[in-house]
């Protein structure tokens, strides 16, 4: 017994040290320089969400090699070019091909839109190998598009954001509501609000008005004169707030819209964005969003804060941040910047496969897990993202927001949906 | 209105029966009527604002009338478009000559062409019957240059002859469309006195052996008077006078519209 | 031309030639108006009358000669003065085709015309006019365009005269106007003279023009080729034989 | 600067200024010939596009097929606008043209149950369940790319497959373009340019000429269409702004307009514009944020357009007079 | 009859604001044969520039429109002596025009959006009270630009009517070498044109940011379209016209809403509705709406 303690001790102390050795000297031995391109909208009607998606990428790269300078981890992990793509797929491609034959980025963070999303993928990720996180890309056509598992994003698919609507509208108000839903008619809006239709109806209840507007239009009365002409049990409204800035004041002015009985998407989880479309419009709307477990949302933002001063934050930020954070956490995982390797080590370490919890908070842990080579999940500023087959995060936990009067965000964690 | 001395057939090659029309509240054409024998050299005079341009804007399809009617060889074309005119053997020249400036002297010429296979989209893909009828063509064009001296301009653009070598182009490029009849407005204007001379032995020539008919808008009476079968004299948008040339020296309606009536009772 | 000849002339116009283009029309033209007087070029179609005037504004091209406005002294070189300007040297023009504003009502187009230095105040200068043509004064709201050929002539004279001009520049008046009109248009003319402003028409209807006029020009292919006192030269036979080509 | 010398991007530049070039060649014969401002032509290559996704992806078309009916459909969607705008005077014909383009963009946009709508041509609903309509020609691409590989190794790739077939074809239409203007066809076209009365007298159907200067144009913009369809494997309403006209009619413009041989090389030349500025990283501009640059960039090839018409309205090969005469 | 009445309404305020900004775009036209492709983002500047003096200097709203309108007539201005002047003289034709005004809104917007950035912006402005009105509910903001609309359309078309430099404009639009004649100046008739539509540009901006509620720096150029819509309509050139098509269109496509028009055309086709009402215009009845045949000579 006492030899076999013996041995047994022995044994561990030397596993532990072989692991040790491991752990360190290859990854000395060959460093890991990943290079990423971003593709974003930085100029044209979107461009304020894609200038926050690249400053927040650019903050996830410093973020990791600071960490991994400060555990003494060899490599990089660099943003060696970040190109505008004005939301068009064709310019997308433009850009893909940029990165990926003149930069040669190992992987890619973006683009914002569906559409550009695919037409990047289809084009140059998927025929040229390379990895792909899309940053706001929300189209279930992304999880059927065969993309030879290269395409991957943070952003929740408009079916599980529909399911987790549709969730929080069945604890409000009952399976069986009439719910009138309002889009704006782009491909996250038309399909969101398709998807939403559908599992709506299939849970048993109805819709009523369903008007999608375009985002361009020069006002939006009529619009809501159309959804609230008949109160309905529930209002959905997907959007992204540069254009519900319009449609909400329209909405209220007609003076016969309850917000309270209004859900939203994750886009206006955020007490800035409340400010700019007004709290007097916006207190009492629900909506859902993605959190990550144990964390405080404000927590990112104030940090990012600190090391980019200059820009100016959007609600889908933090999806760049997680999509390079992860990138580079999967390079040190594999110690490979080869597709086939980050492809693998990207399910790794967003949680796909289990493992401890460590939020992005504790990036020098984060590093060494990584650079260990073990699993585990990242918890990270936007959402816990482990990737499934399709590349989709399935985030485990949607919180029920509430804007109340004073313009807080608040919620409630017995309303948390969990999947 | 006086009537003329001169014959008429039973069957004009152009008829024009009380036509009318109005711009606005002008009315440039009111109610004119004549007819024009086959292979005749007739001339329309008349002070500024008589209507004459107007007139032959109407027979010509440009402009579309408000009443009445034109036959051209015994069909009606006032109801038709003005390439429909052209393409049954009436063609015409313009008031200070419309040459088009970015073609060359020939291209003006081999433009008029009827029948061109090269004119019809599909005629590309029959290169050759293009080819063949392009050269006749040319050969054609070069030979009218000759005939009024503009050959060693053939390859040049139009846009650099002077205005009486336009006026001698717009004629020639008419000539090329194979009429049975030609309206000339103003053709002599600014062209100088032997070129003159030659572009009137090439109408007698038409004349004589391809059987075309002339309706002439001219202000050079010595001109007119010289060569015209027959004169028609407008004025107000009316026809005033209508005979032999020398008839109308006489006509005191005539030389009133020319120079003004007296004030009644002056 | 002696000194005192061109002291006594308001507007003279000497050795002018010019054109359309390379098309040259004027083979040097000389013409005298006299203050107060009514002086008329005539002659057949192309002998280049109206490009005179076009060529005073700018529209024909002057290749030679002068015109020159003399006032009370003041002497102005008119070839030199921008078209916009010329009305403000007393010059006035009514051009023979388009010179309306159809899409302005007939206040309007007089509007337009007026300026502000001519001595009355628009107001003042609208009354004179509507004093003198009344069938205009009955429909000051109208759209120009809506109007007659006759009434239309008169409102571009109307027009003229808001600028207080020293002389008048006349580009065939009578043309297209029916022959009833034609004799109010000449009356209309004599009396516009006769309020002091001087006239210098290009006219068709010769003798007509030639009767009221204090002095006429002949022209032909661009050159002066008779001349003489209005009244007189309206019954000269030689003007016949000028326009029927007979040489 | 080493990623500048990289080929392979330029090898994508060169193939979408290939693409640009057929597209804008559509555009020389409707105003360099015809004298006719079309500022409508992307609705043809959307017309075109989206007719072979529909057709392959739906209802199961041959590629070729939809490809011909893809272009056929732009031609007959410019004898549409022609037939029901052509008799315009040309800056209102233009204004008619962009609203035509428009209004297709909007429906492609809005018949989300043929079109795939804002979701794109992926979301065409098809039997196999995947929107894609390029494989029968990846087919011929791949056989390409496998004769191509022996020599350019891992450089080979599906761009450039596409730029030995676009270039090619680019050439042919330039030649067969140029075949064209010199019929005496395109003779009564230029004359219609300057003046309708004369070829009117001369018995020529002015209408008719220019109606088919606008179809012939369209169907180019369909042909760039299918061009642009295979290239991009996916199209989407956004791809079709009307901004993309205008990058055709530089083209033109560079290539001075009634030079349809100069069009090769103009297209080059705006593609190298387009591409190059992707590259103002160095300093001093790489001082500047990436959004920044990415504004120099728009803001630059604005310039560039505004100094070519102001300085050389002719273009690089065209007479000044051609376009002073507009 | 109460939707008839909110449509109504919600058309008379979008029209107004296409009725003032093409009047603009119209008289450059009329005058200098300039399709003003630019115009888009003269609206965008318009709109920035005054939330730039009223919200982040906190001056005065309505100074601030006042100077916004200042530096729309005052860019205007500067792009004519630069830019303008110099393609007329070397006879630009109507292609170089379209092109170079392209170029120009290629070159506005990217400045606009480094100077201003790229975020959602709105004036300092109750954009929530509403009144109740015949059954019809009325935004504060929307009073606002139908009163002050209405205002500026009465202003304009007194100024075109009345000013000496508006009939002047007006008559030279109608006929060039007349008003040349007439003594009108064209070196004043041009500098008016710019400064007027610079000003109106501005101001459209303004009302549409304060009808949107909110604006980003894509404001302007995607109305564009709807603008040159209202020209066409009211017959290009025709600066009553402009006003006229302006607010037609604007009804035109708030009331193909209502269910008699079609079912009500769906809120997503409204687009098409006024580029459709452009091409049916230009087909039946180029010359406009309220134009009339001029003589052809």
């Amino acid at each position: 017994m006492k030899t076999k303690r013996g041995i047994f001790a022995v044994s561990t102390v030397v596993v532990a040290a072989a692991a040790m050795f491991a752990s360190t000297i290859p990854a000395q031995a060959a460093a890991v320089n990943l290079k990423i391109g971003t593709i974003h909208p930085l100029t044209g009607g979107n461009a304020d969400y894609g200038i926050g998606l690249n400053s927040a990428a650019e903050f996830g790269a410093e973020s990791v090699t600071k960490a991994m300078k400060k555990a003494k981890i060899a490599g990089s992990c660099k943003i060696v070019a970040q190109e505008d793509d004005q939301a068009t797929p064709a310019l997308a491609v433009e850009a893909a091909t940029k990165l990926v034959k003149s930069d040669k980025v190992n992987a890619i963070v973006g683009p914002l839109t569906s559409g550009s999303t695919l037409a990047a993928a289809q084009s140059v990720a998927v025929p040229n190998n390379v990895v792909m996180i899309a940053t706001a890309a929300s189209s279930p056509a992304v999880t059927t598009f065969a993309d030879k598992d290269l395409l991957f994003r943070t952003y929740p698919s408009d079916a599980f954001q529909a399911k987790v609507i549709v969730k929080a509208l069945q604890n409000s108000i009952g399976k069986k509501g009439t719910i009138n839903i309002g889009a704006r008619n782009d491909a996250f809006g038309t399909a969101l609000a398709n998807v939403l239709t559908n599992e709506w109806v299939r849970g048993g209840g109805d819709v009523g008005q369903k008007v999608l507007w375009n985002p361009e239009n020069a006002t939006f009365d009529s619009e809501a004169k159309l959804l609230t002409d008949k109160a309905p049990d529930a209002w959905v409204f997907v959007d992204f707030p540069d254009t519900f800035a319009k449609v909400g004041p329209a909405l209220k002015r007609t003076g016969k819209w309850d917000p309270t009985k209004t859900f939203m998407t994750e886009a206006f989880n955020n007490e800035a964005v409340i400010q700019t479309i007004g709290v007097d419009i916006m207190a009492g709307v629900k909506g859902t969003s993605a959190i990550s477990i144990g964390i405080k949302a404000d927590r990112w933002k104030n940090a990012r804060k600190k090391a980019k001063p200059n820009t100016k934050e959007t609600f889908v930020d933090g999806s760049g941040y997680d999509a390079t954070v992860l990138l580079c956490l999967a390079a040190l995982h594999g110690k490979s910047v080869k597709s086939d390797s980050l492809k693998k080590s990207l399910r790794a370490v967003s949680g796909a496969n289990g493992g401890k919890n460590i939020p992005w908070t504790k990036m020098a842990a984060l590093v060494k897990a990584a650079a260990a080579g073990q699993a585990f999940t990242y918890q990270g500023a936007w959402t816990t993202a482990k990737f499934d087959k399709a590349g989709d995060t399935v985030g485990a936990l949607f919180k029920v927001y509430n804007v109340e009067a004073d313009g807080k965000i608040t919620s409630d964690p017995k309303n948390n949906i969990r999947f | 209105m006086e009537q003329s001395t001169v014959k008429q057939s039973a069957a004009p090659i152009l008829d024009v029966r009380d036509i009318s029309v109005s711009f606005g509240g002008v009315k440039p054409v009111r109610g004119v009527s004549f007819s024009i024998e086959k292979n005749t050299f007739t001339s329309i005079i008349g002070p500024n604002g008589a209507g004459k341009t107007s007139l032959f804007n109407l027979i010509s399809g440009a402009n579309k009338i408000d009443s009445g009617e034109i036959y051209f060889k015994g069909d009606p074309i006032h109801s038709i478009h003005a390439y429909q005119v052209a393409q049954r053997g009436l063609v015409r020249t313009f008031q200070g000559a419309k040459v088009i400036r970015r073609l060359t002297v020939v291209e003006n010429l081999m433009m008029a062409v009827q029948g061109n296979p090269g004119d019809n989209l599909w005629g590309f893909l029959n290169p050759s019957a293009r080819k063949r009828f392009e050269i006749s063509t040319r050969e054609e064009a070069m030979l009218r240059l000759e005939q009024v001296g503009l050959s060693k301009f053939a390859n040049d653009f139009a846009g650099i002859l002077s205005g009486g070598q336009r006026k001698l182009l717009d004629l020639s490029r008419a000539l090329m469309t194979s009429p049975s009849m030609v309206l000339l407005d103003e053709p002599f204007a600014g062209v100088n006195p032997t070129l003159v001379e030659k572009l009137l032995e090439v109408i007698a020539d038409l004349r004589k052996n391809n059987e075309i008919t002339f309706l002439l808008i001219e202000h050079d009476l010595e001109t007119v008077m010289n060569i015209s079968e027959r004169v028609i004299v407008m004025a107000e948008g009316k026809i005033i006078a209508d005979g032999l040339p020398n008839s109308i020296y006489d006509n005191e309606l005539v030389i009133d519209a020319y120079l003004g009536s007296r004030r009644k009772g002056a | 031309m002696s000194a005192e000849d061109s002291t006594q002339a308001l507007l003279t116009i000497e050795n002018l030639e010019g054109g359309y283009g390379d098309i040259k029309i004027l083979n040097g033209v000389n013409i005298k108006v006299p203050a107060q007087s009514i002086v008329t070029i005539v002659g057949p179609n192309g002998a280049g009358k109206s490009t005179i005037l076009k060529g005073i504004y700018g529209i024909a091209r002057v290749t030679g000669g002068a015109v020159t406005i003399n006032k009370a002294g003041v002497i102005t070189n008119v070839l030199e003065t921008k078209p916009h300007n010329l009305s403000k040297i007393g010059i006035g023009y009514v051009p023979q085709i388009d010179n309306v504003f159809p899409a302005l009502s007939i206040d309007e187009n007089l509007d337009v015309g007026y300026l502000d230095f001519a001595g009355k105040t628009l107001e003042e200068m609208k009354e004179d006019i509507y004093q003198r043509y009344p069938d205009l004064a009955g429909r000051i709201k109208d759209r120009a365009g809506a109007l007659s050929g006759g009434q239309r002539q008169m409102l571009a004279m109307a027009r003229a005269l808001m600028s207080a001009p020293d002389v008048l520049l006349l580009d065939e008046p009578s043309a297209g106007l029916a022959p009833a009109l034609v004799d109010q248009l000449f009356d209309e003319l004599v009396k516009i003279n006769q309020s002091g402003v001087t006239i210098l028409m290009v006219e068709q209807n010769a003798r007509r023009a030639l009767e009221i006029s204090d002095y006429g020009y002949v022209l032909d292919m661009g050159r002066n080729r008779h001349e003489g006192e209005g009244r007189s030269l309206a019954n000269d036979p030689e003007i016949v034989g000028i326009y029927f080509g007979k040489k | 600067m080493e990623a500048f010398i990289q080929p392979g991007f330029w090898v994508f530049v060169l193939t979408m200024a290939g693409i640009y070039g057929i597209f804008a060649l559509g555009l020389q014969i409707q105003y360099g010939v015809a004298g006719v401002m079309n500022f409508g032509h992307v609705g043809m290559m959307a017309i075109s596009g989206y007719t072979i996704a529909v057709l392959v992806i739906k209802y199961e078309w041959s590629f070729w097929w939809a490809a011909l009916a893809g272009v056929s459909a732009a031609a007959l969607g410019g004898a549409l606008l022609g037939l029901a705008t052509l008799r315009l005077s040309g800056d209102y014909f233009a204004i008619a043209s962009i609203a035509f383009a428009e209004i297709t963009r909007y429906l492609i946009l809005n018949a989300d149950g043929v079109t795939g709508g804002t979701q794109g041509t992926l979301a065409i609903p098809n039997p196999k369940g995947f929107g894609g309509y390029t494989d029968q020609v990846d087919v011929i691409l791949y056989w390409i790319m496998d004769r191509l590989y022996p020599i350019f190794g891992d450089e080979t790739s599906r761009d450039m497959a596409m730029l030995s077939v676009v270039w090619p074809f680019l050439f042919l239409f330039i030649w067969i373009s140029s075949r064209l203007q010199k019929t005496s066809w395109a003779t009564v076209l230029r004359a219609t340019r300057e003046d309708d009365d004369v070829p009117a007298s001369l018995g020529k159907n002015v209408f008719r000429f220019r109606l088919q200067a606008l179809v012939i144009g369209s169907a180019f913009g369909g042909i760039a269409g299918v061009f642009w369809a295979v290239q991009f494997m996916l199209l989407a309403p956004e791809d079709f702004l009307r901004i993309v006209t205008f990058y055709g009619w530089m083209i033109l413009i560079l290539a001075g307009a009634t030079k349809v041989k100069g069009l090769a090389i103009a297209a080059i030349f705006f593609g190298f514009l387009y591409g190059a500025t992707r590259f103002l990283d160095f300093w001093p501009i790489s001082e500047l944020s990436s959004p920044e640059r990415a504004y120099l960039r728009i803001f630059l090839i604005g310039l560039v357009l505004v100094l070519l018409m102001v300085k050389r309205p002719q273009g690089l090969f065209g007479k000044r007079e051609e376009m002073v005469l507009e | 009859m109460t939707d008839l009445i909110q449509y109504l309404f919600n058309g008379l305020v979008v029209g107004s604001i296409f009725a003032i900004a093409a009047v603009g775009i119209s008289l450059l036209y009329s005058v200098l044969r300039l399709v003003n492709f630019a115009a888009g983002d003269f609206l965008t500047l318009g709109a920035f520039i005054t939330y730039f003096f009223s919200v982040t200097i906190e001056i005065n709203f309505f100074l601030a429109i006042i100077i916004s309108m200042g530096a729309g007539m005052a860019i205007s201005w500067f792009l004519e002596l630069v830019l303008w002047r110099n393609l007329r003289r070397n006879k630009a034709g109507t292609l170089a025009l379209f092109l170079v005004a392209t170029g120009v809104a290629l070159m506005l917007r990217p400045i606009i959006q480094y100077v201003f950035g790229t975020e959602t912006r709105k004036f300092n402005v109750d954009i929530l009270k509403t009144y109740d009105f015949l059954g019809a509910r009325i935004a504060h903001t929307q009073l606002m630009v139908l009163i002050f609309g209405s205002l500026a359309i009465m202003t304009i078309a007194l100024f075109m009517s009345k000013a000496r430099i508006g009939k002047d404009m007006r008559a030279y639009a109608n006929n060039p070498s007349l008003a040349a004649v007439s003594g009108v100046n064209v070196d004043r008739v041009v500098m008016a044109t710019w400064l007027i539509s610079g000003a109106l540009g501005s101001l459209a901006g303004v009302f549409q940011g304060l009808v949107q509620g909110q604006f980003n720096n894509a404001m302007g150029d995607t109305l564009l379209l709807s603008f040159f819509a209202a020209v066409v309509l009211g017959t290009i050139g025709d600066a009553y016209g402009a006003l006229a098509g302006g607010i037609l269109l604007g009804l035109f496509m708030e009331l193909s809403q209502l269910a008699i028009f079609f079912g009500g055309v769906p809120s997503n086709y409204k687009p098409v509705v006024a580029f459709a009402t452009l091409v049916l215009v230009l087909l039946f009845k180029p010359e406009g709406l309220f134009g009339y045949r001029t003589r052809k000579v």
